[in-house]
């Protein structure tokens, strides 16, 4: 459905994503995974038409998107979250939902979401006043109001414990079952990772080094020299 | 080196931490545990005073309320904060030499950056790059990089293996026991209980604004009970 | 169509705010004099430029520095349409194109006007509104200067720093009441639309609303040409009550009154840009007769002229130290009255 | 009606501050009362600060309207001019403005409306002719847009007058008013290959003076001509080190101020009142009251219908920055006579003081 | 084709003049992002200054001179005590209103308790005489002007660059709370860019004044206006952007005065700003801030 093709970028001297081609079917629930700086929220960047990709192309469904802006891209069903936190701190809950119903199109309030996430009585308050954990899940309801048919999520279990990455979990999986979109998933908790995704794409320096299902990629030696370390698994 | 009795601090209204006490001895390192929301990074702010905090924090026997945030940081404390707070518009570079502005041995500041660039050496490699073009890994390396430049007694450290690769992540707790070993004492803030109990002498567990439990690394790491609680697998 | 939860508290405020501008409107009617009618009329009149320059500053929050010069531009394009041609004769006796050989009814001027300015505003809008932060700003200021430069330089229809009379004065207290009403009805209605909403998303944080599917430019561009018309709207108002317009009034000092009561009642909402312009106007005329020494309770205030420039500055210096979102910050009328659950 | 009230809605802040009138009028109110008044009647000066917004200088006049004024005052600008004329004309009042020169006030938009001085044409004519009396030929014209035809047109005027004289307009060059560099303008002239004899430019201080000394920097000796805009002591004050830098320089202007003029004695007068009247600009405000307080002694009458009916029917006023002026023939503006303004030795001397004959008609 | 040197020597000098100017508001802007209309006021507070010692204490131009800058100076950090220190953390819009806001309260002060009319200082006019260089006639103002901007340039730059104080004022515009984590007292961060800011107000003041010798009220609404338009097309909060867009506003300037036909030259400044708005609309954040990719960086 999403088809990325030798897409390369480099800003000034730093060449952050190398000749990158990755299919996202229908549905499916993708890793990515890489060492910092690898290029893996620039690559999320470049899909979702912040970045402008240096060379390659993108094609949505079949329909080439390289060349369009990130709201047009929006409202084809690309949506995203940030790995800095980027709600609209001076409206409220719901009007953060809002946007992206409006932006994008017309779809009603997705009531289904707003529960399993948590946030049905924090929706009168204003964005800001919301705990870290909260303004994350707003993100992702954020993005699901959007009728995605692929949503980016970077680094959602970022600063949560065992227990709360283990609820985002379980919530992006009923996403997965109900919201019939793919979901790209960028995390550094292996264990979430691994819960979560069919497939994890692996990044290194701008390019991808391996890709597979967690069991292959955790045996992949690539993977563990540059990502994981020699010691890796014993935590996760 | 670090006494804190009865703290209160409040965000405008709200009051997040309601009268803890802790203690972080000379050379030690301490683990402050808790789940979002718990008041951690409300205690680290009231330790550099830059929330709104009562109750009494002591630093090494002198009283610190009343003292400035720029004048608790030349005596001694520095900080990693939540959040990074990378200056984006300044170089990597820039940023470290910032870090130990307080320090006026020139030649050694100089010489303490490159020694980071060894440490992480993709630091080194976007070193004349704007801080804040780093990716969110590179950041955080760069914001406990730039804490230790001050050459601190005591240095806090707000999450640090947020947002880093299983690797890094090793690598920083490893600077951890690192720097305990050669004497500095240690205040840090953790999600990732497990590792952080391995390299700490004693941990605080916090919720609600309140610690729960408190004890040396050894005994509640070794309790089943007490590690479902910290990891909040209940 | 279901209105938001927003929508409909929008609806709520905006008919408070109406009621209170009706009733101002009546008891002026009944008790104030002829000299109170007009200060009123003209805090009106700045109240539509106040509520022209929230739509685009409140919702974008782009500093905008040129409303004056489109609430000029609409009040010369009626001007010219609806002047007498008779008095044209007089006034502008070398006007190209014709300009001095018609004359038309104040509606089709105010309408033709409209039309006018918002073209304008749309074809300098096209440019402004891909701008951000100081830049635009400065586009905004250049706007106004070459605008007053045009209106000085060509005095063949503009008639520059002289006065344009003869215009036709069929605005009263009512007309311009009736005015206001609507205004504050759009301006609401505007923040609270979607496009409003999303508008205010992309203000918080550009990159986010554009990831969400915000057309930034676009809905400031919409924004924009709004605030132009709702100015023009002003400028026709301020027109058909005088009688004689010049490019004096449509420059830096109207600029910065009319940005003081926005930014003193708070910009980001409808409310506040009605209480920062009454706040203001009242104020204003109180240290203006305050200034005369006058005497109250049985004190002899001192004569001290000229006072109300230093309190203007006062105002704002200290609105924006001690509450730099102004009074009402992000809360709309209802919201005092009403509580959240 | 025990008093005679004069409502001055005046910018006493703003852009136009300088210009205002109410010390000079407050000022001879005081003398007049200090004498009895008019007819046992006391002068009374309602003052407001207008700011240099026309519509608070509108509801301010409505307000003196109100309060029983029986004469105006208020920005002196044609677009606050006209409303606050129509306004005052349901009452029968006038407006009496003592310093505008600008011509717009008298194309018949409103006829209860005087100002005590002459129009621009008046002063460009005067200075033109006393230019040709000094054998200027080539001139150069410095014109603005900024200050109406004040700025624009008078400049043309003046280049009318000296062209029918005889001598010719070399270039019209441009300003901004607040220009504190005159380079451009003078490399222009420089290069206009010609000598020019003058140069002419109707604008404000600083900016005139600092025109004079860059031309003379510049080894341009030229005359430097202008109008009311010149008279400002800080004119005098470039002259501090080198008098001699003023000798070339003459304007024409409202009223004499040099130094035992009627004008300089007044304000050294209000000054031992306590009241400083900083300049001739404002010092024209006595005229306003002097003019009134004739026309209701004269009358005998109160009534501003018959005040105004009286001024413009006299032969001869008397105020006090000239002898005498009148509106018998001219209407709205005063008829008397232009003085020109000259130096010597950094001094201001009064080198002519007519009413000139051969002033443009186009306006 | 001396004509043209002369003309070239002209807008140079313009530019010179906006660039010292522009650097006053630049330094402020990179420290703390506020865009101070209030710049213009300082620089007359030096000018009344003048006033008052060439009046009250003495005719010796130096002294004159140091107190003009001393006193342009000292308004300058107490205005940031005063005004500017409870908008430190307010964005960019507050903080310009805050300016204006300080700029209409001095202005009417000059007005009320001075005088609304010019005051004559000659004092300064030695500094103005006529020099003639490689046959083209220029003013000893302008090179002292040009030579005095280059300095400061190099100076400031050095100073932003090479020192600690330096890096943390930049850094300071962004994250102050930070900058006092650091341990780097943040007061004097401010106090020392308000500072520096004044001394250039001081700088600018001398050369208006040689060239004007005279202040009122309204004496600092042009240059600052000058100035501001200089700092947003150069980039704003660079400092080698704020002598840039000065020395390009000065070229602008006077090619209008020249090239316009005489009778557009009414719309000299509806040009000067028309150009100004293409130059922008080309880099909107200033000539020398290239469109930059962020992507979801901050
Ligand atoms: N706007 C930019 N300008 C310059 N360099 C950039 C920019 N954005 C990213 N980079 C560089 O590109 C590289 C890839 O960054 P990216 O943010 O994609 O990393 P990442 O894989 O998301 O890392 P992390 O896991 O640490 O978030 C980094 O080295 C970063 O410094
Ligand atoms: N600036 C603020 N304004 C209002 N409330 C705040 C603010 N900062 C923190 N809080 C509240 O204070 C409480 C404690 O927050 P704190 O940031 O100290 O938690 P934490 O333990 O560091 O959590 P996390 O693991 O998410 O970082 C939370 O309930 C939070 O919502
Ligand atoms: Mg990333
Ligand atoms: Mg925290």
């Amino acid at each position: 459905m999403l088809e990325l093709n030798g897409i390369d970028k480099s800003f000034g001297g730093v060449h952050a994503v190398r000749n990158v081609s990755l299919t996202l079917a229908a549905g499916e629930v993708r890793g990515l995974i890489g060492p910092n700086g690898a290029g893996k929220s620039t690559l999320v960047n470049l899909i979702s038409g912040l970045l402008v990709p240096t060379a390659g192309t993108i094609t949505l469904e079949g329909q080439p998107i390289t060349r369009q802006s990130a709201h047009e891209r929006a409202r084809k069903g690309i949506a995203r979250t940030f790995q800095n936190l980027r709600v609209f701190p001076s409206l409220s809950v719901e009007q953060n939902i809002d946007v992206a119903r409006y932006a994008g199109r017309g779809a009603p309030l997705p009531e289904a979401a707003i529960d399993e996430f948590g946030l049905r009585r924090k929706l009168t308050q204003r964005a800001n006043a919301l705990s870290y954990g909260d303004q994350r899940r707003l993100e992702i309801v954020r993005g699901l109001a959007l009728r995605p048919k692929v949503l980016m999520l970077d680094e959602p279990a970022a600063g949560m414990n065992e227990e709360e990455t283990e609820a985002l979990g379980r919530a992006l999986t009923w996403v997965q079952r109900e919201a019939e979109c793919a979901l790209f998933v960028i995390d550094h908790d292996l264990k979430f990772i691994m819960n979560l995704c069919e497939r994890i794409t692996v990044l290194d320096m701008g390019a991808i080094i391996a890709e597979g299902t967690p069991e292959e990629v955790t045996k992949n030696p690539k993977v563990v020299t540059a990502y994981l370390g020699e010691d890796a698994g014993t935590d996760a | 080196m670090l006494d804190i009795q009865n703290l209160c601090v409040s965000h405008g209204p709200i009051e997040a931490v309601h009268g803890i006490s802790l203690q972080v001895g000379a050379g030690k390192c301490v683990v402050l545990l808790g789940p979002n929301g718990a008041g951690k990074t409300s205690t680290i702010s009231a330790i550099c005073g830059v929330a709104q905090a009562s109750g009494r924090i002591m630093l090494e026997g002198a009283d610190l309320s009343g003292v400035s945030v720029e004048d608790r940081i030349q005596r001694g404390i520095a900080v990693s904060p939540e959040g990074r707070r990378i200056f984006s518009n300044l170089s990597v570079e820039a940023n470290l030499r910032l870090g130990g502005g307080i320090r006026t041995d020139r030649a050694e500041v100089q010489r303490d950056i490159e020694r980071w660039f060894d440490t992480f050496p993709i630091l080194g490699e976007r070193r004349n790059q704007p801080g804040g073009t780093l990716s969110g890994g590179e950041q955080q390396m760069l914001a406990i990089a730039r804490a230790l430049m001050s050459k601190p007694k005591i240095l806090l450290l707000d999450e640090p293996s947020l947002g880093l690769a299983p690797r890094i992540v090793a690598q920083v707790f490893e600077l951890i026991a690192q720097l305990r070993a050669d004497g500095m004492t240690i205040l840090l803030v953790e999600q990732n209980a497990r590792q952080a109990l391995k390299i700490s002498d004693y941990a605080y567990l916090l919720n609600n604004g309140r610690i729960q439990a408190e004890g040396t690394a050894e005994v509640l790491g070794g309790s089943k009970d007490m590690m479902a609680k910290l990891t909040g697998l209940v | 169509m279901t209105l938001t939860r927003g929508q409909k508290r929008g609806v709520l405020g905006a008919c408070m705010l109406a009621a209170i501008l009706i009733v101002i409107g009546v008891l002026a009617t009944f008790f104030a004099s002829k000299y109170q009618l007009r200060l009123i009329y003209s805090a009106y009149v700045n109240l539509i430029v106040v509520l022209g320059l929230q739509v685009f500053m409140g919702n974008s929050r782009l500093t905008n520095l040129s409303h004056s010069a489109f609430m000029g531009i609409g009040a010369y394009a009626a001007a010219i349409c609806v002047t007498p041609v008779a008095m044209k004769q007089i006034s502008l006796p070398d006007a190209p194109w014709g300009l001095n050989t018609f004359a038309l009814d104040p509606v089709t001027s105010a309408i033709v006007a409209l039309l006018i300015t918002g073209a304008i505003a749309f074809l300098v809008g096209i440019f402004i509104v891909r701008m951000t932060g100081t830049g635009a700003t400065i586009a905004t200021l250049a706007v106004l200067v070459i605008v007053h430069s045009i209106f000085l330089y060509r005095t063949d229809i503009f008639k520059g720093n002289q006065a344009f009379f003869g215009i036709p004065q069929v605005f009263s207290l009512t007309s311009i009441v009736v005015l206001a009403v609507v205004v504050v009805f759009i301006v609401r209605g505007f923040r609270e639309s979607p496009w409003g909403v999303m508008l205010r998303a992309s203000a918080d944080d550009e990159t986010g609303s554009a990831a969400m599917g915000v057309n930034v430019v676009r809905l400031r561009l919409i924004a924009w040409v709004l605030s132009g018309l709702i100015l023009a709207g002003a400028g026709i108002a301020y027109a058909y009550f005088l009688g004689t317009i010049s490019a004096r009034p449509f420059y830096f000092n109207h600029v910065f009154l009319t940005l003081a009561m926005l930014i003193f009642g708070g910009m980001r909402t409808v409310t506040g840009a009605v209480l920062g312009t009454f706040a203001i106007s009242f104020g204003l005329e109180v240290v203006r007769w305050l200034e005369t020494g006058p005497v109250i309770v049985g004190i002899d205030f001192p004569e001290v002229l000229g006072l109300s420039g230093v309190m203007l500055g006062l105002v704002i210096v200290l609105t924006m130290a001690l509450r730099p979102v102004g009074v009402m910050g992000d809360r709309e009328i209802e919201e005092l009255v009403l509580r959240d659950k | 009606q025990d008093t005679i009230k004069i409502g001055l809605g005046v910018p006493m802040t703003g852009d136009y501050a300088p210009y205002s009138e109410w010390q000079g009028a407050r000022c001879m109110a005081e003398m007049i009362n200090a004498d009895g008044g008019v007819d046992g009647k006391m002068i009374e000066i309602l003052v407001q600060d207008s700011g240099a917004d026309t519509q608070t200088a509108i509801s301010l006049a409505q307000k003196f309207l109100d309060e029983g004024a029986v004469m105006l005052g208020t920005i002196p600008f044609s677009d606050t001019m006209i409303p606050v004329a129509q306004i005052a004309q349901g009452y029968g009042v006038s407006i009496f403005q003592p310093q505008s020169t600008q011509v717009e006030m008298h194309a018949g938009i409103v006829d209860n409306f005087f100002t005590g001085v002459s129009p621009d044409p008046f002063t460009a004519t005067a200075a033109a002719n006393y230019a040709l009396e000094n054998g200027v030929k080539n001139v150069v014209l410095l014109a603005s847009d900024e200050g109406g035809s004040w700025s624009a047109k008078t400049p043309l005027w003046f280049g009318e007058v000296i062209e029918a004289g005889g001598g010719k307009v070399l270039s019209t060059l441009n300003f901004s008013f607040g220009t504190s560099d005159w380079s451009p303008q003078i490399a222009e002239m420089r290069a206009l290959g010609e000598e020019v004899d003058a140069v002419y430019i109707s604008s404000i201080m600083p900016d005139v003076g600092v025109l004079v000394r860059q031309l003379r920097s510049a080894g341009i000796d030229a005359w430097v001509v202008g109008s009311d805009g010149f008279d400002d002591p800080s004119l005098d004050a470039i002259g501090t080190d080198d008098p001699s830098i003023l000798d070339k320089v003459f304007f024409a202007t409202l009223a004499p101020s040099h130094a035992d003029s009627a004008v300089v004695q007044f304000m050294s007068d209000c000054k031992e009142m306590g009241i400083d009247v900083p300049g001739l600009f404002p010092a024209t405000g006595a005229d306003t009251v002097k003019a009134l307080a004739w026309a209701v002694e004269q009358s005998g009458s109160v009534d501003p219908e018959t005040i105004a009916q009286t001024i413009r029917d006299a032969d001869s006023i008397p105020v006090l920055t000239v002898d005498s002026i009148s509106f018998k023939e001219t209407k709205t503006y005063a008829q008397r006579t232009i003085p020109v303004i000259g130096f010597e030795g950094g001094k201001r001397v009064l080198i002519s003081n007519e009413i000139p004959e051969n002033v443009p008609t186009d306006w | 084709m001396e004509y043209a040197a002369q003309q070239i020597i002209n807008a140079l000098s313009f530019g010179a003049e906006y660039a010292l100017l522009a650097l006053g508001l630049a330094i402020v802007f990179s420290v703390m992002g506020l865009v101070n209309f209030a710049h213009g006021e300082v620089i007359a507070v030096g000018g009344y200054t003048m006033v008052a010692f060439a009046a009250l204490v003495t005719a010796n131009p130096l002294i004159i001179i140091v107190g003009a800058v001393g006193a342009a100076a000292l308004t300058s950090v107490a205005l940031e005590r005063v005004a500017f220190r409870p908008v430190r953390y307010a964005d960019p819009t507050t903080g310009l209103l805050t300016a204006f806001g300080v700029s209409i309260v001095l202005q009417n002060l000059f007005l009320l308790f001075i005088s609304p009319r010019p005051i004559a200082v000659t004092s300064l006019y030695f500094l103005d005489v006529p020099v003639t260089l490689f046959g083209v006639q220029i003013s000893s103002l302008q090179i002292f002007e040009s030579i005095t901007t280059v300095v400061v340039i190099i100076g400031l730059v050095l100073f932003l660059q090479r020192t600690t104080l330096g890096l943390a004022m930049r850094a300071a515009s962004l994250d102050f709370e930070m900058v006092r984590l650091t341990g780097i007292r943040a007061n004097r961060v401010f106090a020392l860019a308000f500072l520096i800011s004044g001394l250039l107000a001081g700088l600018a003041c001398i050369f208006i004044m040689a060239r004007r010798g005279s202040v009122d009220p309204h004496f600092g609404f042009n240059p600052v206006l000058k100035a501001f338009v200089a700092c947003v097309v150069g980039g704003f909060g660079s400092l080698p952007g704020a002598v840039l867009g000065g020395f390009l506003l000065g070229a602008i300037e006077v090619g209008m005065l020249v090239l316009l036909p005489q009778e557009y030259g009414g719309l000299k400044d509806a040009f000067v700003f028309g150009i100004i708005a293409l130059v922008l609309v080309w880099r909107p954040d200033g000539i020398l801030s290239p469109v930059k990719e962020k992507g979801d960086k901050l």
